[in-house]
C-alpha cells in the first residue's frame, strides 16, 4: 500500500475541471502550497476550493484566481483584514466582480461541515449564526430553550493536506499550530494528496502521534516547503 | 447620527489593561483581533489561559525574530511561543472546545453594540463587499459559545458615530451575547433592564459618556472612575 | 421451518479462508466477532489493513501471552500486537471512518440473512433479554458504514433453522446491506434479482443448498464448487 | 491552575445523587476503574451511567448495581457476549428485572452522541439505525437519497476518563487503545475527572502528543492500575 507519489505533477494529474478541491492551511501555518501550484500548472477550470481564506501564506490561491480556474469558493476568513491589501488582492477583486461565486461560513460551522461529511454525518445543528445572514435559508429549530441552525456536510472531490512527516502509507504526523485544518479535510476528501516535509517508512512515527491515519490519505508527496514569515494580516 | 462631542479617553493599551484586571486567575480566555490582542501584554505571569482558535492552548507572548516558526503562530497570524503545558490540536476541535463553552471569556472588538447585547463585528458595510461576505472568521462562534463575552473597543467610530446603538445597523455577529463593553470612556455592563454605566474614564462625567452613547444609560448608584 | 436435512461442509476455518481470498489487495478490512475474527489469520503478510473499532489501524497478529498489553487490545478484547505502520485514534473517530466510507469491507457474523440483503445480528430473542435491549455495538454503524458487507456463518442454526430468509424474523441491524453471504455451504450473492449461489461446498449440489435457504436460489450459470 | 487532588475519594466528593457519569473505556483499555470504586464506596444513588459495557475490564460497574446506585444505564454493548457470563452477571440481572432502566445505542451513534455534547453540537443525523428498532420514536429524514435518523447529544453531569500520562493542568497523553472513547467523553463532562498513572509537570508533555487537551479536565488524580489480563469476553 504504498502512498508515494514521484510528483506534485502526478500528485494532481487526474483532477478534472469542475472538482471541489478542499485546501488546509491557517494562514502560514500547515497550508500545502506546492500542491495549489501544482494545479495552477495544470490549468483546470471551474474550480470550487473550500479553504479558509485567500489572503497571508495562502497567497498562492490568487494565481488560481488570476488564471480564472476558480468558479466558486467556500471560506470563512476570505480577505485580509486591511481593507486596502484586500482591495489588491484579486481574489477580493474577483469577488466583488461577481467572477467567482463566495459563501463565507462561522469558522466552527466550516470545519463542522466538513468533519461531518468525513464522519458520515449529513447534518448536524449549531447555535452558531442564530439571528444572522448566516441563517438565511436554513432551517433554525429549538433544543431545550435554545435555537439552532441546521447545517449540511460539505464533501469535497479532493482534499490537499500538508505534515511535518509522512509514513509511506499515509500516517500523517502533523507539527504544533500546522494541525490546523489538516485531519478534518483529510477524511472529508474522496481523494486526499499530502504535501509532506519528510517521509520515512511504516513504524517510523510512533502511532500515538499519528494525527491523520493512514485510512484518510490516498497520495503523498515529497516537498521542500515554501517558507513563509508570519506577520499579523 | 453624528457625534459631535469629542472627548479623551483610555487609550488602546489602557483599555486591554482594563479588561485583563476583569480577568479572573484559573479561566481559560480567548482574545479576538485588533485591542483584545493587546490584552495579553498585561496577564503574562498570571494563571490564565490563551487559546488560539488554530489549535493551540497556552499561547505564549509573541516571539522574537529570532523565535519565529511559521508553524507556531496565533490566530492573527503573530509568530508566537509556547508556555509549559501548550498543547496542540484541530482547528475543528478548537471550535469544538469554544462551541461546547469551554471558553470561560472571549474578548472581542465590535463595529456596533445594541442596548440588548446585540454585537456587530464581523462585517463593515463601509468595505463595499457584495452583501453578506467578508470575514466571518471565528467571532460567531466565539460570540455564541463563550461563557463570557467582552468587548474591546473606542466609544465612537473615527467619524464620530455612536457605536453603543438602540439597535445594530450593521449585520450581527450575534444576538444578545454581550456581556460587558470596555471603551477607551466607560465600561458598561450589559444587564436585562439595560445598559449599567458602571465606570468612566478619568475626567469624564456619566453625562458625558452618555452623549456619545445612543441608548440611554443607566448610571450606576456606584458610579466609579476607572481603575487600574 | 425446522430444517431436517443435515450436509456436510466447511469449518469455521475454511470459511475464513474463502473470505479471506474474497478481499483485495490494498483495502481497508474491520473484522467482527466470530467467524470473522478467523480471517486474520489468513491474511498475515497480505497488503490488508485490518481495523479495530476501539481506534486502531493495521492491527497485528493475536499477541502471546508474553507479550500481552492490556492497553493493546482489538475489539474483541484479544490482546493483539503492532505491525509497522499501526496507528492509534479515539473511538469516535474510529466510527468516523466506518460511518465515513472507509472501510472497503466489513466481514459480520449473523443471525438471519433476508433475500434483500437485509442483516439481523445483534439480538437474539432467544437469550431472553427485555424488548429493544442487546449488545449492538459496532454492528449497526459497520453494516451502513462499509462500502462491501461480507457475512460470514454456517448456513443454518444449531437447531437446523434457515438463517437464509425471506424475511428476518429478529430485530435487523440494516437494511439491504449484504453484498456476500459465505457459509459452511455456499458462497451467495445478493443482487437485485435475488440471491445469486455462485459456489457450494465441494461435494454438495445446488439442490442440497435451496434445500436449506427459504428464499428461491438464483443458480449461477458459473456453479462451482468453492476454491481456495 | 493545579488540577491535582490528593485522592480518589476527594475527586469524586461532591458527586450527588441523581448525578449522570459517562465512564470511559473499552473493555480492559482505559478504564478508570479505581474511581469507580470510589463512586461505589461513596454511596450515591440513582445514578445514571452512560459507558460502553458492564463486562469484561468494566467489573467495578457491577459494584454499583449491586449496590443499588444505579437508576439507568446508556451502553452500545452493555453485556456479556456469551448468554451464559451474561446470566450470571449483576447488571444483566438487573436489567432482566427491570431494576435499571437500559437505553441501548449503536457503538458510532454513542460516542457521537457524546461528541456532540462536548462540542456544542444539539443534534446530528446519522445513517446508523435507520430501518431497525434504534429509530424508534426519532426522526427520520433523506439528505440525497438516503435516509437518516436524528440523534440528540448526551451531556453528563461527569466524565470518567484515564490517561497514561497527565500534567497538572490537566493536559492528557493516552496510550495506544486506550485511548477509545477517552477524549470525547472528556469534552462532554461538566465536571471531568481523570485518574491517571502518571503526573508530570506543564512542559513535560509534549503538545502535539496531548490527546486531550487540559481545558477539558477539572481534576486529576494518581491511581495505581489495576491489572487486567484481556481475554475475549
Amino acid at each position: 500500500m504504498d502512498k508515494v507519489y514521484p510528483s506534485l505533477d502526478a500528485a494532481v494529474a487526474d483532477i478534472p475541471d469542475g472538482a471541489s478541491i478542499a485546501i488546509a492551511g491557517f494562514f502560514t501555518a500547515g497550508t500545502p502550497s506546492p500542491l495549489i501550484r501544482a494545479l495552477a500548472k495544470r490549468g483546470v477550470k471551474d474550480l470550487t476550493i473550500i479553504c479558509m481564506q485567500m489572503g497571508p501564506g495562502n497567497e498562492d490561491i490568487n494565481q488560481l484566481i488570476v488564471n480564472k480556474q476558480v468558479k466558486k469558493a467556500i471560506c470563512n476568513y476570505p480577505f485580509y483584514r486591511s481593507a486596502t491589501r484586500g482591495a489588491n488582492s484579486p481574489a477580493e477583486q474577483a469577488v466583488r466582480a461577481g467572477e467567482i461565486e463566495m459563501e463565507v461560513c462561522p469558522m466552527g460551522t466550516f470545519s463542522e461541515k466538513l468533519r461531518a461529511a468525513g464522519a458520515g454525518i449529513a447534518a448536524f445543528y449549531t447555535p452558531t449564526g442564530v439571528g444572522t445572514v448566516v441563517e438565511e435559508g436554513k432551517e433554525k429549530r429549538k433544543f431545550g430553550d435554545r435555537e439552532y441552525l441546521l447545517e449540511l456536510a460539505i464533501k469535497p472531490d479532493y482534499a490537499f493536506v500538508y505534515a511535518y512527516k509522512a509514513d509511506t502509507i499515509g500516517n500523517l504526523s502533523c507539527h504544533k499550530t500546522a494541525r490546523n485544518y489538516n485531519p478534518e479535510m483529510a477524511a472529508a476528501g474522496r481523494i486526499t494528496i499530502a504535501a509532506v516535509e519528510n517521509i520515512v517508512r511504516p513504524g517510523e512515527i510512533d502511532g500515538d502521534m499519528v494525527h491523520i491515519p493512514g485510512v484518510y490519505v490516498q497520495r503523498v508527496v515529497k516537498v521542500d516547503r515554501p517558507k513563509y514569515f508570519p506577520t499579523i494580516d | 447620527m453624528n457625534v459631535t462631542k469629542k472627548l479623551r479617553g483610555l487609550s488602546r493599551e489602557l483599555i486591554a489593561l482594563r479588561i485583563a484586571n476583569e480577568l479572573e486567575d484559573g479561566t481559560y480566555v480567548n482574545l479576538g483581533i485588533g485591542i483584545p490582542t493587546l490584552v495579553s501584554d498585561w496577564i503574562e505571569g498570571r494563571d490564565i489561559v490563551l487559546q488560539a482558535e488554530l489549535g493551540m492552548l497556552n499561547t505564549g507572548p509573541l516571539a522574537s525574530k529570532d523565535d519565529v516558526e511559521q508553524d507556531l503562530i496565533n490566530a492573527s497570524c503573530q509568530p508566537v511561543t509556547e508556555l509549559p503545558g501548550s498543547c496542540y490540536f484541530s482547528e475543528n476541535e478548537s471550535f469544538s472546545m469554544i462551541r461546547g463553552g469551554y471558553m470561560d471569556t472571549a474578548v472581542l472588538g465590535a463595529l456596533q453594540v445594541s442596548e440588548k447585547g446585540d454585537l456587530a463585528g464581523w462585517n463593515n458595510p463601509g468595505r463595499g463587499l457584495p452583501d453578506n461576505i467578508g470575514n466571518i472568521g471565528g467571532s460567531m462562534d466565539l460570540a455564541v459559545g463563550a461563557k463570557k463575552v467582552i468587548i474591546a473597543m473606542m466609544h465612537v467610530t473615527n467619524d464620530g458615530e455612536y457605536k453603543i446603538v438602540k439597535k445594530c445597523s450593521y449585520p450581527l455577529t450575534a444576538e444578545g451575547v454581550v456581556d460587558l463593553i470596555v471603551t477607551d470612556l466607560s465600561v458598561i455592563e450589559v444587564t436585562p433592564k439595560g445598559l449599567l454605566l458602571r465606570e468612566v474614564a478619568p475626567g469624564l462625567t456619566a453625562a458625558d459618556v452618555q452623549s456619545v452613547t445612543e441608548p440611554k444609560l443607566i448610571v450606576s448608584p456606584d458610579l466609579k472612575e476607572i481603575q487600574f
